[in-house]
């Protein structure tokens, strides 16, 4: 019974924070890590010892609390774990936060926790907008002058969201009479949800595919809150920018997550039956997502922003294979190479996402909190160690093979071409605006002559040099042994193949 | 005029002398001194019915001695309220350095 | 005897890779371990290299060693391997074997470098992930390492990081190159999805064995183009960028930037040669449409037009390196002729032989530099000869083996070779006439260059050059002997080299000159390397009497003179057509996010705000004014009833009483009634 | 009959003394005698047991404990108790006489039943048996209720701690 314990153990610590009046920030931030550090860990033997935990709660309307860790899910609470400690170690270098502070980030971490392994609608929806209030608060009291505003927009852009999303599985409840994943994932496999809808709402006088369709567009527009997918995404570069930068980490490298996570346990499973009416939208939204996102980095003066369109560029991808297996009606093979790639990019961007923006939070610190493009210049002259860390960052988000960024970009353009090869195409220009916009921020910081204002920076401390090691060894490892992560996820992915295409 | 009726009329008296002390005395601890007159005349009427009406007659298999229990535990509660209502009125007493009700009225609207 | 060589043979790139991951990872400051590891990696490497081509040297002899499951996902497996044939082991050989000799030639040349180990370092990445290119069997494995090689040319170029041409040059050349590699990315990804398999061979079931290959050549795709075809194209498109041709050719002369040993090594051995060697590696696909198959035009076109249009530029530079650099474009031209018009081996031999001769120029170039203090313009340096005597011996000795002066030099077999197989190409005799041009060309500018720097007078008599340590003359002349040994192995008398790429056993040819066309392309061969050499003398023997004096043709060419200076506007041109407006593009998406989406997320957001305050004026007007109207005269009444209440215990008794009393009297009324 | 008859009328004296006299000392005083009466009627009924517990619990304890109290409160003013009796009087019979009535009433003509006459015997013995056996629930419940009320009456009757301001009258 380890399952629910793992997800209660960051609470546990924030509680514990809150109440505890007098330890110093530091002190907190490091109870903070020790805290995420035992989840870590915990989550890691949970993987061996316990997978499942269920506790009905409303029984006559198929409520439970049903809690269930798989391959996937486990990567995505790996990645949370990872995430957040990086992001706890960052504030604590960057000396920014206070009690409050780690105990928002750990109540955050412990509803991602949720998030990932909640296999029933209402436990997990619980979760998804749990996140939402230790966000606005880390973004709207530790951000910059305009966090109001962003950390606003970013609530109520979610919120709405969400309601849809809520809407939809009302719908999905009053039908099919559950909401339990797994549940609607076998019904729709049968195809028996839109008949069920069409049953339920017969007053409506539509058929069920049209409102089977309605309901995976509300939903649909949930999840595209969140990931973010073009045109939901304008929440995203005030909140990311404006955000101090750990919890930028925490946004882009996990909130973003939840959304793709959705998108492969929920939407995919559960909506087979309309996917094929849906996807040549989800198609061209991911390629707008893709490209918007990469050219609208380009235009960025701020190393923020454009970290931040850059990450819409990368979910755009995560966005196109997804819209690819949506497309797909029977190529196995390249289905389960988007769906990995899906997955590895997923964890592989939260990583390379947390070390640049690692990377943005060393150089603000430094400057005193600038970080225009043309602030710098000639850095690598300077501060060596953190340039070559730092540019390994920036070419594994370029796709440089050897680097953990390649093979989630290899799998999802594999896949895609081979089911929406023009859509495929046209992306891979996305590809190569990163890396023009990647290298001409290296350009422009690290390279050419030395800026005399910064004549006096010293390089990594060693605590940011382990910080920054660690996270590279995370993109390295990955990079060169795939099977690392996919041995975990791979199980899954077949059952999430079978369940989606079922063998007749 | 029957021993019983009597013995219901005495009580009856009793108990109404009770109620004027509870309702008439000024002070704390005479009313308590009305409230055991009330008790005394409950358990007069116990007694009685004990003592006028034979308990074989109504077949009853265990002794009949349900009127003097009753009595005996009113005793002993009585002694418990009177203790617990004297500690009481003395604390009020060490407050307000009273035991005048009409003083007492802190729950005046 | 085949798994130890197995491991041997993985060794040979993955030694230069680790030696360069351990130096970036070294507190090495002053390199002195640095240099060491990386010659030394590269030398084990080398011989391990030679040992494997001794391997596959009987004829016919393939090695595949069995792929590595590299990972899993859903039910495919991804394997990945070292292939060793004749084409990976003649490959590996040159690249270690003539990189040792830039290593060793950069002990000397970067002595006073400040960050001399982490120059070794990416050297080592550089020859590594090349190494990797070369050797791979798996198109995948091939791409990654292509990769990796940008990114180290990357780093390479940008290795004087605080200039700020050396960082923008960088920059290009890893863009340029990975507007080939996406193209490159798309076909493999393409190819993988039809075949199911990226290895090359993989025991029948392999990319470019039969079975694979029928089923690219027979399945169409838009355009009516064949799915083989299609992807040979865009795999040429990768080939392109690598390889420096037209019209991704722009970022070549600019990397020059970085430190001379660095430009040899990306023109002879490392970087361009990755994209002649694609197309060999993949030729069976190009082949696939036949002589004149789409592809192989495409390709024998796209060599021509850039061999003629680099030769043509390089006659109007005055830099040193970038005459080379212009000629290294030409010379990749014609590779790629050869590859289109049907020659794997006349292209390998020309790859392998270019190599030799091309880093022996850049080498001996930077020689010169160096013993002109940092001077790389040719119109300030002339009369050499005298000061560097070592030096000018074994440049003239390339310039030849590049101008292709018969008989004795690798270069002219080489092109003949290639010159050869275009004039049998019955896809036209285009090619063949613009390579004559081009070659005849190269003997014009690079007799140009040999006279302007070596010959006539001093025209910085200020300067006093000096002739470099032995430490970078050895390299020279080694490299020098190989330039010129080479030829004996492509003799059309002994065609070893070409029968052996294609797993033939090679005989001496005695008649071979004898046969049809054969003395026709000799002598014309002959004639194109005269006429060259001849003009450049005429017009420049005696031309440059100061570093001020005009070029001779300027005078004469005019406009076109500036045209060829300023490479035909390519780099201006892309400004204006591709930086510019995609800057103008991203500024508009930049508007369109600030001015549209932004303010429809306003909308949405004031739409929602409103729906709050329409709840919250409902709020307080239905709710408030109701239950709090209410609530206030529930207090209004309460404070008057609770004055009702005197505190007065008695009082509360009495009333009980008097309830009870009412209440005792009310039931015995009733229950008497 | 015949004790009844005398005792009856000397009950309700001692009570109405109880009721009326002005000196509470006097008050509690008369409060004894009336319960030492009612405690003699109980041994003349035949409960002799009970009249001793009557004897002991309510005479030597509760009017006791009564007694001390008025020694250890001061008692209010005499003349103000007199003076305001006439009006406290009519409120309170004003709500006695209605009860008086009902309750007599009822004893005088209410008790109808049929009574069987007997010699009354309280037996000790039994009483015991009875109350450690059918009742002994009941006892312990009592005897709980005994404790808590004697460290509550102990609590509650203790000199504070922390002396509040007015101890500086003392």
């Amino acid at each position: 019974m380890l399952l629910p314990y793992f997800i209660f153990v960051p609470l546990i610590g924030a509680i514990l924070l809150a109440i505890s009046r007098g330890i110093s920030a530091k002190d907190a931030g490091r109870f903070a890590s020790v805290c995420s550090i035992v989840s870590l860990m915990l989550a890691g033997y949970g993987w061996d010892a316990i997978r499942e935990w269920s506790l009905p709660w409303m029984p006559d309307a198929n409520i439970a609390l049903r809690f269930e860790m798989d391959g996937l899910s486990f990567l995505f609470v790996l990645l949370v774990a990872l995430v957040t400690l990086v992001a706890i170690s960052a504030s604590i270098l960057k000396g920014k936060g206070d009690r409050a502070y780690f105990a928002l980030i750990l109540v955050l971490q412990s509803a991602l926790f949720g998030v990932f392994t909640a296999r029933h609608f209402i436990p997990w929806f619980l979760c998804w907008e749990m996140t939402l209030i230790p966000a606005w608060l880390l973004i709207r009291l530790w951000g910059g002058s305009g966090a109001p505003k962003a950390a606003l927009r970013f609530f109520i852009m979610t919120l709405g969201g969400s309601a849809f999303m809520l809407v939809g599985f009302l719908a999905l409840q009053l039908s099919a009479g559950t909401m339990d994943f797994d549940a609607l994932g076998k019904l729709a496999s049968q195809g028996a949800i839109a008949d069920a809808l069409a049953k339920s709402f017969a007053f409506t006088g539509m058929t069920g595919h049209t409102l089977l369709t309605l309901v995976a567009l509300a939903v649909f527009l949930g999840l595209a809150v969140k990931i973010p997918i073009v045109p939901f995404h304008a929440w995203l570069p005030s909140a990311y920018a404006e955000a101090p930068t750990p919890v930028t980490m925490l946004l882009t490298g996990l909130l973003s997550k939840m959304g793709v996570y959705a998108m492969l346990r929920i939407f995919l499973p559960v909506f087979p039956e309309v996917l094929p009416a849906l996807a040549p939208l989800l198609t061209w939204l991911a390629v707008a997502t893709v490209l918007l996102g990469a050219v609208a980095a380009l235009a960025q003066t701020d190393l923020k922003r454009m970290i931040a369109y850059s990450s819409v560029n990368h979910l755009g991808y995560c966005v196109l294979a997804i819209a690819a297996v949506a497309a797909s009606t029977s190529d196995r093979s390249a289905m389960s190479s988007a769906i990995s790639g899906v997955v590895l990019q997923a964890f592989n961007h939260g990583i390379i996402a947390s070390a640049l923006f690692s990377g943005i939070a060393i150089l603000e610190t430094r400057s005193r909190g600038q970080r225009g493009l043309n602030d710098f210049g000639g850095l690598r002259a300077q501060t060596p160690v953190f340039c070559g860390l730092f540019g390994i960052a920036v070419f594994a988000s370029l796709g440089m093979p050897g680097l953990s960024g390649f093979i989630g970009e290899f799998l999802i353009f594999n896949g895609a071409f081979a089911i929406t090869p023009a859509a495929a195409a046209i992306s891979v220009i996305g590809l190569l605006l990163t890396a023009v916009f990647l290298l001409r921020m290296m350009r422009k910081v690290f390279w050419g002559p030395l800026k005399p204002s910064l004549a006096k920076w010293q390089d990594l401390t060693r605590d940011e040099k382990m910080l920054f090691g660690f996270l590279v060894l995370l993109i390295a490892i990955p990079g060169i042994f795939p099977q690392v992560l996919l041995h975990f996820a791979n199980p899954a992915i077949v059952e999430l193949l079978d369940l989606l295409r079922p063998i007749p | 005029m029957t021993p019983l009726a009597m013995m219901l009329t005495l009580s009856s008296v009793l108990f109404a002398l009770g109620l004027l002390a509870v309702l008439t005395r000024r002070n704390a601890i005479l009313v308590l001194v009305g409230i055991e007159l009330m008790l005394n005349a409950a358990n007069l009427n116990f007694i009685a019915f004990w003592a006028f009406d034979s308990p074989a007659a109504h077949n009853a298999v265990e002794p009949a001695l349900s009127g003097p229990l009753f009595v005996m535990f009113a005793i002993a509660i009585a002694a418990a309220e009177a203790a617990v209502g004297l500690a009481i009125i003395l604390m009020v007493f060490r407050h307000t350095r009273s035991t005048d009700l009409n003083k007492l009225d802190s729950l005046h609207g | 005897m085949a798994d130890h060589y197995h491991l041997l043979l993985w060794c040979v790139p993955l030694l230069p890779l680790l030696a360069g991951g351990i130096i970036a990872f070294l507190p090495d400051a002053k390199g002195r371990i640095a240099s060491k590891l990386a010659i030394g990696a590269l030398f084990v490497s080398c011989l391990l290299a030679l040992g494997a081509l001794g391997c596959v040297l009987p004829a016919g002899t393939v090695r595949i060693p069995a792929p590595l499951t590299w990972f899993t996902f859903g039910d495919v497996t991804l394997k990945i391997g070292l292939l060793l044939d004749p084409l990976s082991a003649g490959m590996a050989a040159m690249v270690t074997f003539v990189a040792l000799w830039i290593f060793i030639y950069s002990l000397g040349y970067m002595e006073k470098e400040k960050r001399f180990g982490r120059f070794f370092g990416f050297l080592s990445l550089f020859c590594g992930a090349m190494l990797m290119v070369v050797l791979s069997s798996s198109l995948l494995l091939l791409f990654m390492a292509w990769e990796l090689v940008g990114l180290a040319s990357y780093l390479l170029i940008g290795f004087y990081y605080e200039k700020p041409s050396a960082a923008a040059a960088a920059q290009k050349a890893f863009i340029t190159t990975r507007i080939g590699d996406m193209a490159f990315f798309l076909g493999m990804i393409w190819l993988y999805g039809h075949s199911g398999t990226l290895l090359f061979y993989d025991g029948g079931n392999g990319l470019l064995e039969s079975g694979a290959l029928s089923s690219l050549a027979g399945a169409t795709t838009i355009g009516g183009l064949t799915v083989s075809a299609a992807a040979s194209l865009l795999l040429l498109v990768g080939a392109m960028g690598k390889s420096g041709q037209v019209p991704l050719h722009t970022w070549l002369p600019d990397a020059m930037e970085g430190p001379t040993p660095v430009s040899a090594l990306i023109h002879a051995a490392t970087m361009v040669a990755a994209g002649v060697f694609l197309v060999a590696r993949t030729h069976p696909i190009f082949s696939l449409g036949g002589d004149t198959g789409i592809a192989l035009t495409a390709t024998a076109w796209i060599g021509a037009i850039t061999a003629l249009y680099a030769a043509l530029v390089a006659m109007a530079q005055y830099d040193i390196k970038r005459i080379l650099a212009y000629s290294t474009v030409s010379q990749l031209g014609f590779m790629m002729i050869a590859l289109g018009t049907g020659g794997v081996a006349a292209a390998m031999f020309h790859l392998i032989a270019h190599a030799f001769f091309k880093a022996l120029l850049f080498l001996s170039a930077g020689s010169v530099i160096h013993g002109c203090h940092e001077e790389q313009d040719i119109r300030k340096m002339g009369g050499l000869r005298k000061a560097m005597p070592k030096t000018f011996l074994v440049y003239a000795i390339g310039m030849m083996a590049l101008a292709g002066f018969p008989f004795v030099f690798s270069g002219f077999w080489s092109k003949e070779a290639i010159l050869h197989s275009a004039e049998y190409w019955p896809g036209g005799k285009g090619p063949f006439l613009i390579a004559a041009c081009a070659a005849l060309l190269t003997a014009f500018y690079m007799t140009r260059q040999a006279l302007l720097v070596f010959f006539g007078e001093s025209r910085s008599p200020e300067s006093h050059p000096h002739e470099s340590p032995l430490v970078m003359i050895v390299p020279l002349f080694v490299l020098a002997a190989g330039a010129v040994l080479l030829s004996i192995i492509g003799t059309p008398l002994w065609p070893w080299f070409e029968k052996w790429i294609h797993g033939e056993a090679a005989v001496f040819h005695a008649g071979a000159f004898g046969e049809k066309g054969a003395i026709g392309l000799l002598v014309l061969s002959f004639v194109i390397v005269t006429v060259g050499v001849g003009a450049s003398v005429a017009v420049y023997r005696n031309a440059m009497a100061s570093s001020d004096t005009p070029d001779p043709l300027c005078s004469k060419l005019g406009g076109f003179w500036r045209f060829l200076e300023n490479a035909m506007g390519f780099d201006a041109f892309y400004q204006k057509a591709v930086i510019n407006p995609l800057a103008f593009f991203a500024g508009g998406i930049d508007m369109l996010e600030r001015m549209i989406f932004v303010p429809l997320m306003g909308l949405a957001e004031m739409a929602i705000k409103g729906c709050g305050r329409i709840t919250r004026a409902s709020d307080e007007v239905g709710l408030n004014k109701g239950f709090d109207g209410v609530c206030d005269g529930l207090r209004e009444r309460a404070d008057s009833t609770s004055r009702s209440q005197t505190g007065s215990p008695q009082g509360y008794l009495r009333t009980i009483g008097l309830g009870v009393t009412v209440l005792l009297v009310l039931y015995f009324w009733l229950s008497a009634g | 009959m015949i004790p009844l008859l005398i005792l009856a009328p000397l009950i309700l004296l001692a009570a109405f003394g109880a009721v009326w006299m002005a000196r509470p000392v006097h008050a509690a005083l008369m409060l004894a005698l009336t319960l030492a009466l009612v405690a003699v009627l109980y041994l003349a009924l035949g409960a002799d047991f009970i009249g001793l517990v009557q004897f002991a619990v309510y005479v030597g304890a509760v009017a006791v404990l009564i007694v001390f109290s008025l020694l250890i409160t001061r008692p209010g003013d005499e003349a103000e108790e007199i003076e305001r009796r006439p009006r406290s009087l009519v409120t309170g019979l004003f709500c006695t006489l209605p009860v008086l009535a009902v309750l007599a009433y009822t004893a005088v003509f209410g008790s109808n039943i049929k009574l069987i006459p007997w010699q009354p015997k309280l037996s000790i013995a039994e009483l015991g048996e009875m109350l450690f056996t059918s009742h002994a629930p009941a006892v312990l419940a009592l005897a709980v209720l005994l404790t808590a009320v004697m460290i509550g009456a102990a609590l509650f009757a203790r000199e504070p701690d922390k002396p509040q301001d007015d101890s500086s009258e003392k």
